[in-house]
């Protein structure tokens, strides 16, 4: 309960006499600072795809294949936002039908008024920071599949996924659905945003196969640079993305932002150290992936555990997402391009156990872990992790064998692969610097 | 005439450069390439995909001189070039049959 | 009327007896969640100036100008800033003189004070968001212009601009002026900022003439992969731009928020279509240039409109802008460089006029569109574009005609327009990636 | 005192019987909109680090070092985020010893909880504030020894010198040490971040010696666009640093946003006209260099000056960091690469000095300078900037000695030097373009 | 045969490349170089530090021709790259003993 | 001694270094080029502006080798190369009169 609302109710009991009262009581709970700390997060985390998204996975895919990198991050956003006020929102946050999805109450985002409060901010906002997530996460998912997708097929696999995937899921979670009702902890989407967009990205790669090439070819990155930067933005727009889900600016907001920062941090060093151990030198990618890896860990516990717990979740999620993307992926052979399964899935997954490992009770009385004496919450989390792995896995793959119907093949021409998507599917070139 | 054509490692340019200009030539003509050979090539790794650039960045360059000068200009470039480690390049001499200058159009020794 | 203002107004009844109640009375309006909220809106829409908007023409400049293109724009910013805070907002938000311009009074902000509020927020911050208005308007009109024009002549433009062209109409609509007196709505500035650029853009384009090769030779982008970019940052500075627009962090500005980005991906999505249906290819550029057409057209009507009329005018938006870039202009033959008036200028005209038709009271009652009963309004946003039009067009003919004569010529020699202005005009290059 | 504090007392006077009143005076001071104001500040001075930072950096040292400057910044903030949790802010901001250094009692933060405050803001908002000004601080010092300094060698430099000489400075500063008792102005980091960084960086080029073939080689900027790119993103972030140093969304940060944003200008402007009359060309690294001379100025006199000073301030700026770089850099011949010293070092000087000068108390009474009657004041300025210059060469001197033993040895091989230190210290390259 | 190596300012290209068209010549390989000669280099300060840029952009031109055709190609290649400033570039003619069409073993003549 | 170049498709490269490296040589030379010919290049739309692209990315692989090489040198390129479509390339063979190594001075022969 914020400052405020308690303000408020004080005061309407003493102006009960006064005109201005009832108006007064009407939007009461607007706070126009957690509105204004909303809007920002909202903006923020829009940013995180068109921006740091695009130029993380972008410098990462080869020369030939960077602006189609850029076309698809694009317009899954752009995409997602209109799915998401047209029919998404209400899926994922309407009325709760059995546990399992949203009513059609607000499709087209009908009977939310400019006056619409959710908590202390208005509806509308709330609405548009919930699509943000909508729009990054079906993004995510491409990181699996650059260099060799038909552009037509994944706008059509991003519609459907959005609408069939990630709305239900999102439901379970924040919408009031049953991993909500069973307890299952995710702060800011370690299973809603990165095991679900790691799980569909694998499978969607396994269906496409591996690039012509893959393993025997050089596939330099485009550029080191444009992901750092990438990364960079990226970690800038995620204190949006978790301590912007405590949807208000109080106290627990900024502990969400510290642990945030710091497993950054940390996992960005673990990354490196490790790295440079075990391959004799220290990469600018590698620092750009650790940053990643420890912000996704702790997105699902950014609202629950302590500093200390953020340095652990940090330092392993650095470890873990080397091994995945290093040794794990050459082990199995599946081509997932830009590790959007070995990053995104993989620490998404560590962070929701650690969730449930070091839910502090003393940083958010909701949330207690197994440390603190309650083993039945890992066992939720486990179970929420494991259903919604499933679901996506399953639901991915009709998704995607609808897609591969629908626009009679998901795959770009052989010839068109090794051209180059950017030239093939949309006849442009990255840079062209050329002196005179 | 002749076209001297020296594969060089990039940081030898400015040397080679100043070396020709000792000779009196009044210009060449460079350009960006990549060289095989024994210089073996490092290894880049990204997220454990291990890759061997054995192709190393070099400058080639393209001087076209007198047949007489040849012998010097050959001398010339190979002691500037020179850091008497493996990758330090080549030098090749080809038959120029005629040179001509755009603007005047004047011909062979003249054009250069 | 917002929260905490009523909040106080009640308090300073009861209080009235308490010694602090004085004390409070006379700063009673500041409130703090607003004034977060305009200072990070006026961070983000500087941001779109010499980070978005530079990235954005840039990287549609061919290579050999794309400093030349980054210089103009960041000048544009610099010199609006200061001729602001010295003459530009007195005269644009001083007291009013005959409906037609801002008295002198505020000259270098004289009278100002760090107590002095406008509405819930401190004057200054006022000032420096009407700022960045000034700040980008100037620089979106070097769109037209190129490749071609003399440095020292875009810095005296800028400047002249700036105080006689932009500064009068500001005045007239957000100032207190005929315009606003007159009712035209124009939220975030689609006559101020986007008709107004894009004509002058026009006018400016047309007395420099066409650039050497324009329509023969090739003139390829410099990089798609920074436009791209720069639309990006630009579509997250917008949401500063319109919902930073009502001054306040409440519902109506989460509503500006919501059509702004629905305006955005729409308009993206509909030039891509219309493209890839046209010329058989999406491209990024493509789907960079619609955005920027969404935005630019929900900009006038952004706190007026409802979802579904944002849906509508972000798609035609789309549809417009590509008509207007890909066929008007090579009908008409005018050599506008980057679009500046095929995007900012058609689409800002189409906002304007969308904003008099579906303008609608719920969402806010001080517009009413042809669609809610009141054609009148359609009317008077006519006459309001026709006269930013004029007044511009004639304006920017008068102040270029002096740029000219007084930096002798205002274009650059045939040679260095040749070489590059990069290399001419500033001595630099762009990228110097040379391998070693 | 804030608002809603006026707000509190006067409705704790009354409600003095209400049950809730007690709650209510708890956490009575958490101020919302000071709080989202802060997160956001926090936000953007981050992203100044390895975004703003790294690019205006990377963009200027040779491409075959711009991948390393990158993984320079990136770890100076990664590790400072970690040693600022664990160590750093309770040495900054611990209960002061003596003046000189701050107690261990917050060490891993601890005894700070989610309810903590620090004024009107969460206390972990805070620390998080505090803590991207050490991460920037240690990642501007890189600017003066690019292009020729050992990875690990950088990294247990920036180590040793956030604890030991930055964390000491900000507690006499800011922490309530001895310059604070003192009474020395300084808003935002003149001292604490830019004499001391530009020292640092002087001491540690010095030591390093010079780059293979400085003065005789052609050392050609990489990238100016992506320098430019990288002014942009730091003046955007430096609205956090200064206006956010105030703590609160208020006038005085409004003031603070004013005087920052036209000093930046200022300095854009002058830089830029002294460059072209000295050198005959106009250049976006001069203008990009003007930007951040005249933010580095204004940075210690921001929430103390008014606009009149920051015009003055900005213009001196830009000429001063002109001439240091380009005349006097020359003439003492150190190999400050990306003059660390020149722009930081000296208009950090010229900033504290004009902090003492131009302190106006109608702006904030906590300050008073010369020109308004207090002469002491600038006593007082030049004091602390010696003292922080004296102990920051010393200190630095100690920390590189140290650093070279435990390392072996600051600099790279010659060889690996003239192969560039991206393919030698991290095996990458920033750009692999490629047509095919 | 005769490989005829043009080395022009870059502007020209769209200019020469017509020109070889009206000859009827179906190819070419350009490539980007950058010359040293007569034509002065330009200066850059960057923060004071000056440098000269005495390697200038410029476009080389390779097309392997008929040993009758050679002095044709130079005429028009001349003609179209001449704009009568210093540094319009060289032209050189070099002997090329074969030609092989990598598509169809097409030896010399067929082969261009 | 020759000099072999060969324009050829940019994928192709790694195949027809694997087959020199069979032949047993050990050094080449590499650059980006762009060959204009008979195989048509695509169009790019920018904003309504048609751009025809018709000089399209190849890499030059220059080689000198013994003369007695020459003709299994082309084979191997021209097999390697060779993808059946048009713009496969061109395989030139240009006299070289001598061939100097920097690092050792060796010449001819012993300098490849
Ligand atoms: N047979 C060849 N034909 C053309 N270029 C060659 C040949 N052999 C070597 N080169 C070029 O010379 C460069 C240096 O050769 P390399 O064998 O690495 O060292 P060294 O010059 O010391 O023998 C190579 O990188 C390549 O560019
Ligand atoms: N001796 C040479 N060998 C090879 N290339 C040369 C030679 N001399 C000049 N060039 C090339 O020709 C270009 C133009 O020559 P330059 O002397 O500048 O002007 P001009 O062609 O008018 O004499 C140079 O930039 C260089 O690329
Ligand atoms: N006369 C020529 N001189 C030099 N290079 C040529 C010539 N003709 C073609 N080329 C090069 O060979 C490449 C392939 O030629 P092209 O006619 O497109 O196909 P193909 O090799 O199948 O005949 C061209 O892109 C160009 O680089």
């Amino acid at each position: 309960m914020k400052l405020n609302e308690k303000l408020l109710i004080a005061l309407t009991l003493i102006l009960a006499l006064f005109p201005v009262s009832s108006a007064l009581a009407q939007e009461a709970s607007l706070n126009s600072g957690d509105t204004a700390w909303m809007i920002v997060s909202t903006a923020l985390v829009m940013m995180m795809t068109p921006a740091g998204l695009a130029l993380f996975y972008g410098g990462m895919s080869r020369y030939k294949n960077l602006l189609n990198t850029f076309a698809m991050t694009f317009m899954s956003y752009c995409l997602a936002s209109v799915i998401w006020v047209v029919i998404g929102y209400t899926l994922a946050f309407g009325p709760d039908v059995g546990g399992l999805i949203g009513g059609l109450d607000f499709t087209f985002l009908s009977s939310i008024t400019v006056k619409s409060l959710s908590g202390t901010i208005p509806t509308f906002v709330y609405v548009l920071f919930q699509m943000t997530f909508a729009g990054i996460t079906v993004a995510l998912v491409l990181g699996s599949i650059v260099d060799r997708m038909k552009f037509s097929s994944w706008l059509l696999f991003t519609t459907l996924w959005s609408v069939f995937i990630y709305c239900p899921i999102a439901h379970w979670v924040w919408g009031g659905g049953w991993m909500a009702k069973m307890g299952a902890l995710d702060f800011a989407g370690g299973n809603v945003v990165h095991i679900n967009a790691g799980v569909a990205g694998l499978v969607l790669s396994l269906m496409l196969g591996k690039r012509i090439g893959y393993g025997k070819e050089t596939m330099f990155p485009s550029s080191i640079a444009l992901t750092g930067l990438g990364a960079a933005l990226l970690w800038f727009g995620w204190f949006g993305f978790n301590a912007g889900s405590q949807l208000a600016a109080d106290g627990l907001a900024g502990s969400a932002f510290l642990v945030t920062n710091t497993s950054a941090a940390m996992g960005a060093i673990s990354w490196m150290f490790t790295e440079w151990y075990i391959t004799r030198k220290p990469t600018v990618l590698g620092i750009a992936s650790g940053i990643v890896a420890g912000l996704v860990s702790i997105t699902p516990a950014a609202g629950f555990v302590d500093l200390s717990a953020s340095l652990i979740i940090g330092l392993v999620a650095g470890v873990l997402g080397f091994v995945c993307v290093s040794k794990l992926k050459h082990k199995m052979g599946y081509d997932d391009s830009l590790d959007a399964f070995g990053v995104h899935g993989m620490c998404g997954l560590w962070g929701a156990l650690a969730t449930g490992i070091f839910a502090n009770p003393a940083v958010n009385p909701g949330g207690t872990g197994l440390l603190y004496g309650n083993p039945k919450q890992l066992l939720i989390q486990i179970v929420s992790i494991a259903a919604t792995a499933g679901y996506t896995a399953v639901g991915t793959l009709v998704v995607v064998a609808i897609t591969r119907f629908a626009t009679n093949g998901l795959r770009v021409e052989k010839d068109d692969e090794i051209m180059g998507l950017d030239n093939s599917q949309h006849g442009e070139r990255a840079f062209e610097i050329l002196n005179s | 005439m002749k076209k001297i054509e020296a594969i060089i490692k990039p940081f030898k340019l400015d040397d080679v450069k100043e070396a020709l200009n000792e000779l009196g030539i009044q210009g060449m003509t460079i350009s960006e390439v990549k060289g095989y050979g024994r210089q073996k090539g490092h290894k880049e790794i990204y997220r454990g995909a291990e890759y061997v650039v054995d192709f190393i960045p070099k400058i080639k360059i393209e001087v076209v001189v007198a047949a007489n000068m040849v012998d010097q200009v050959i001398e010339k470039i190979r002691s500037a070039a020179n850091s008497g480690k493996i990758g330090d390049g080549k030098i090749f001499v080809i038959p120029v049959e005629q040179a001509i200058r755009v603007r005047t159009g004047e011909k062979n020794m003249d054009a250069l």
